[in-house]
């Protein structure tokens, strides 16, 4: 198994979702969470005093998958998440041992 | 501390624009304590009328997203603070100056006036408690322009809105112009505090408004799916919703323009038909979509209380229920109709609030007029020669007081629908009225107005 | 601009329901700048006491969690709307109509009057003073059964308690019924502006509505440990006080029921019993937590306030300072007891302001009524023959004031929880009166009302 | 209801502390129904100016860290309820008892009184009115020392500042002290309201308080460097400026203590001198950072507010635009420079709003003073013989008045930040005026009051 | 050393943190996370209109255990937040090269 | 590759941020967590009644990077986040498969 991490654009959720959903992924979590990177942040101005915001809000969805599923996983998320802007995010792939499924103790492909 | 008479006579005497004093000229008359009464009870109904600013913000605020609520607030603190410039420098003048044509004043530009004061209420009070109302007739665009209007380009619109458009309007009416000057019959157009006169003309401003942005962005999907955008916050909404009821006492009370014992009828009018607007308004709602939605119970007491502002004064406690219920069940099928049909995009439902439910009000006299108030003549001989009757058709009045009604109401969005189409127009060709795509998804406060209206240590999204 | 005087001589000849208007009957009695001067500040008390309906909602809204906030606004803004119609219908009737046996009025019905006015507050000022304070009775109860009551049940409820309920204590006592004519030696029940008629009474109906719902999922653990759950917001909670304490100087100064120069004697008593009390919750819960707690020092003002409510035109600023520093320490002794000994779950501490203190300040008429009020009669022969003495035990004014004080608030004690009791325990039986666990964990906002009362760019958990 | 004469004569004759009333004595002269309407007024007055420490409170909350909210609504709570106890007791004796040496009061302790009501306002009238005001002078301070400070220290602070300090102040001047006796030629010292008695003083203070702490954590870098500190709640903010806005009607038109016309004129000023102040400060500081910031708009509206208040019975409408206008850009540069040079951290600008503008206010009075108020004379004969000209710079009346109104605000100035000076270094050195640099980074919410300002299922970060 | 990473449900993080407490665990961190899954989501209706919600609030909980105690840990989870009902979430185990105590700087099992 | 992830506190995320800027660091994405641990909570009291809080705030920050830095990379995180008192946190080293830009579909070392 193999555990797909996604970090993209927040208003691309739901196009990546419904993505995911053509390719056959039933479950996946999402996350909030803010990114720095090339894209950079922006500069605001309160009460006349500017200021540096180097973080930008982008959501993480971590999708365990069959590890022959990865690729077209992959492929899904970056057709989908990407406005070709900088910024789109990162995908990033690493190793599962097991999954478990908490309602029933399922494990690995029965568990997804 | 009673100030020394020299001080009034002095004041008297004085003319120029820079010595221009509204509490000019009262040395002539010695007014009387019925005097002291009548303006300290419309200064305290205008305090309440601006309250209900306040209201207005924060209904708009809780219906809208957190991303630009703090451009919401602005909006309705700066449309306040541009109407009191605005109406004063010009807006009161062109409303209650001496008639040109019906159409419009001509004197009292930055409350000069040479008159002498011979009782009732002072240029100042008479200015304080109406510039309330333009500010309110201004504000109300705001929310159907909500989430994607450039700051500066609103700001233009309200200046305009509250100097020239709104005060012509109330000529046509309060000020002695065309709309004053109707009458079928015995019947003459009544709209006791401004249904028509305010409400409507900023209901018909935001539909203008409405239309010219065009709908937010995902507010309908490709396939003209329509995609609720859920407001960020219901407490706002509903304190909003209860600044605005208690504001409603001092905008339908005040507008008997005297501390008399009618006041506290119209205050009875006024609650019953917001607490009947409510009512129909979840019920309406329930019906349609099997929840009491919140938001819809604040417009429907809105809605309730817009739509007895014309008749409060010539209104029975029981027409005022009938009246105010309908308005809230009114409201309902105008938002969905408006957003489901029109797919115009009004996130906080200002145009079937202030516009579909003010004419619903001022029509609502010509059914339920049942005795006087300052401008509906409950009395006159019929036809047949019987006596003392109402205006309402529901008591007999017959259908003139209908008719006139609904000339008054068409006079009305003729003249703002111009004006209003014109200006955003002209304002769309010039400096732009919508913000960027990008803007408007990062959300207007950051980019209008250089920082987020929620601190970074409060988690809320864009 | 005043009506032409045909309007009203019309108005008065007419009787049906449809034609009924509350300015009926002016012609008899001219009225004087006096009563125009009664009735407009009543009006605006008015406006005051239903401002109070907003502090209320944002007081139990940031003391429950965001889940269930939109729930919170919407039964606040509802049950005043529902107690304007239900009041208007029958309750003012059952209220204030003539006496039955002393305990119901009954005539007045949707303010059907036949009499002429002959001075002093018109029916329709007194109904839109007196309609809110039922909205003010009913929404007491909405805090202590907040988080888990089906929403179309407390409708219910609100609509018997401001319909029936509430108007009969009020006929028991303002309405000139049994407790009105109650009388000890020369003590007579005083209360001036309802720490038992109204907030005794809601109170009551709290506790009924909290013991019939029994404790919020998580409150107490299986082993009876006591579990707090916090309050979502302190700013929402600490601005409702604010409006509550604005709001009461209409309630205890209206009650005066004119404008004269008591009026300012009992704001006074009213700000320094509210101040006391603030004070005394902060030094008591300072004093058993160590923490001065805010949402208590909230609490602590509002038990200031109800503390007050009874005596506030009778009792000194002295005494006003020390009853209403007692109900400061009172109100937190209470929520502590209530919530760790009797385990009734009580989210925003209902039942200790407005039962606990509405009782504590009635009693402490007896103890510290000083001059006369319009019910409180402070010189009397005493037994000695001695005269002109208050009517207060620590004004040598015997214990007499006090027995009857007793009497009064166990008489309404006795009505609220049987008639609610029953109420509750039908409505459970019927539609039922809580929802389901599963709701309640996800919040009653969604389930009840469709929607979350913070939008999803608002991160709030469940 | 009118209460039996009797118990008025009894009160009469009462003296002892307990026994204390405010309504003593009104048997000699029988009131007339101007002393009714006055009273009446000045009690709505009051309570709207009570309502503007809700005001502080949610700007002050607004501007401020999510963390520390509840704090900062708590200190506001309490020292209006501090205020009112002290002022009760002491406070209004300095400064309204009979005059000792210019300096101090020295009578009507607990509002004890042995004279005669002779017309007017009542003392409880004046009391009501005046306490307001000492609780927003307590309060205005709170903001500049917000973030940072610990609970009880504040406490102790607002009371001596509403016992004793302001007190003074007010006894300097409206009490009839040193103040009250400046003259230079003609003109007197002018401050209708309290521009300087009040704002200016709690402008001191804040500046004082806001020395003593040092800046917050984070707020200038070891460079030197300014860092802002972004408030958490634009909606909270604005809607405590709109509450003080219609606060400031009852501020300033209650401050004519009497309900006569002359409300309306100042109803006029004051509403158009915050609204040039709101204009003012958003072009200023949209100039200066190319942003119109929300929070600074509503510092703007404040500002033309706190300007206005010493002129509005004596400056023309003109005169209040340009008055607020340049107040509303004073603040802006005010707050650019505290922050940026003097490096003072105040979070949300109470030094420049209160202190700056409250001079700017105090001054515009001898540029701009046009027709007599309570204290200005508008009208004095010039050494050239001419007669009846304004006192004002801008109309021929010689720089007098302007000499005079800075003598009395540097009287003021001395006052205050001599006595808040001593006052902090004594708290510092004893019980200790900041919190530990830990608590500091928790936020105050916890550490000072047990719980967070939003609950747990609200994510807010330290 | 081991990461283990659990989706559970927001209310039974108190049962899972005893439990874990109750296996040895004394640390662990926890994220709000929206899970998308076979519980599937609910539908909303705001003034009038219905609109479906797909992700649910979860709890995500990352746990790194010494690798022989895995076992233990995720038995513990999934006794402690099976509910039975649907959307009881997943555990899965992925392999963790250090893990490092910033404090001290301790590696792996002295870090945990 | 690999996914350098740390729990730090909150207040350090500047200077971590800038630790990381210092050793070329590009980017890295933040979220917001809750810790339990050894520094345990504290007790708050509510209305007079006393509650345990177990979980503190923390930052989590991830970081995926080219194997060869790892090293480098967790001295910094190490040197600048550290307050030597308990509770500055974790950082744990993962094995990562494969990164992918989104916006360019770059692997590896190349989508850094
Ligand atoms: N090395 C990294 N490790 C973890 N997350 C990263 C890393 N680099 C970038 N990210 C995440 O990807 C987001 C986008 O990266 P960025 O460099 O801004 O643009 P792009 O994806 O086009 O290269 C960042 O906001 C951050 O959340
Ligand atoms: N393939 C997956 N990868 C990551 N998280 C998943 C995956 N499938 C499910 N989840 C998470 O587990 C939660 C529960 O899964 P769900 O399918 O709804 O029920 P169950 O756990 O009973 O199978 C989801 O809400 C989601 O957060
Ligand atoms: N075994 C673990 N797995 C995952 N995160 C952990 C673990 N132990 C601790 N943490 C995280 O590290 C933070 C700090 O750990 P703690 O034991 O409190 O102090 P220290 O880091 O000094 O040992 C915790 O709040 C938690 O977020």
């Amino acid at each position: 198994m193999q555990l797909i991490t996604a970090v993209i654009k927040p208003h691309m959720l739901d196009e990546v979702k419904e993505a995911l959903r053509g390719v056959g992924i039933s479950g996946m979590t999402a996350t909030e969470v803010k990114g720095f990177g090339r894209q950079g942040g922006h500069t605001e101005t309160y009460r006349g005093a500017e200021y540096q915001v180097d973080f930008v809000p982008k959501v993480k969805l971590e999708i365990v998958v069959d590890s022959q599923d990865v690729g077209k996983v992959t492929e899904a998320i970056t057709a989908a998440a990407q406005t070709g802007k900088i910024g789109d995010g990162k995908i990033w792939v690493t190793p599962v041992d097991t999954l478990i499924r908490i309602r029933t103790g399922e494990l690995n492909a029965d568990a997804v | 501390m009673r100030r020394k008479v020299v001080a009034v006579s002095l004041v008297a005497m004085l003319g120029s624009l820079l010595l221009a004093n509204p509490a000019v000229a009262q040395d002539a008359y010695e007014p009387t304590i019925q005097d002291f009464l009548d303006n300290t009870w419309i200064v305290i109904a205008a305090a309440l009328v601006l309250f209900m600013q306040a209201g207005f913000a924060l209904v708009e605020a809780g219906l809208t997203r957190a991303k630009n609520v703090a451009n919401i607030m602005m909006k309705n603190l700066m449309d306040m603070a541009i109407a009191f410039i605005a109406f004063w420098a010009v807006g009161y003048a062109f409303a209650y100056g001496s008639d040109a044509g019906g159409f419009i004043g001509t004197d009292l530009f930055f409350l000069q006036d040479s008159s002498t004061y011979e009782g009732g209420l002072t240029l100042s009070t008479n200015f304080i408690f109406q510039v309330a109302f333009a500010g309110a007739a201004a504000t109300i665009a705001s929310g159907a322009m909500a989430e994607r209007t450039k700051f500066y380009s609103y700001a233009v619109f309200s200046l305009v809105m509250s100097a020239f458009i709104y005060p012509v309007v109330v000529h046509f009416f309060w000020g002695g112009g065309i709309i004053a000057d109707l009458q079928i019959g015995n019947a003459k157009f009544g709209d006791f505090a401004g249904s028509t006169i305010v409400h409507s003309a900023g209901g018909w401003a935001a539909l203008m408004g409405a239309i010219f942005l065009g709908p937010r962005i995902g507010k309908y999907g490709p396939d003209g799916s329509v995609r609720p955008i859920i407001g960020h916050s219901m407490p706002l909404v509903i304190t909003g919703v209860f600044i605005l009821f208690i504001g409603w006492f001092g905008f339908n009370g005040g507008s008997e323009l005297a501390a008399d014992l009618y006041v506290a009828d119209i205050a009875v009018t006024t609650g019953l038909a917001a607490s009947a607007g409510a009512i129909g308004a979840v019920l309406a709602i329930a019906f349609k979509s099997g929840k009491p939605d919140v938001g819809m119970a604040g417009n429907g007491l809105l809605a309730g209380l817009v739509s007895i502002t014309a008749g409060t004064g010539t209104i029975t406690p029981l027409g005022a229920v009938i009246t105010g219920f309908l308005g809230g069940v009114l409201v309902v099928l105008s938002v969905l109709f408006i957003d489901n049909k029109l797919k115009i995009d009004d996130p906080v439902g200002a145009i079937s609030v202030h516009g579909v439910c003010g004419v619903w009000g001022t029509l609502a006299v010509g059914l339920f007029a049942h005795h006087g108030d300052a401008f509906v003549d409950a009395a006159f001989p019929l036809e047949d020669g019987t006596e003392y009757t109402s205006s309402g058709l529901f008591y007999g009045g017959g259908v003139n007081q209908l008719i006139v009604q609904l000339l008054g109401i068409l006079i009305v969005a003729a003249w703002v629908l111009v004006t209003t189409g014109l200006l955003f127009a002209a304002i769309k060709a010039t400096i732009g009225l919508r913000v960027s795509a990008e803007e408007e998804m990062e959300g207007l406060d950051i980019l209008e107005h250089g920082a987020p209206g929620y601190g970074p240590d409060v988690s809320v999204l864009a």
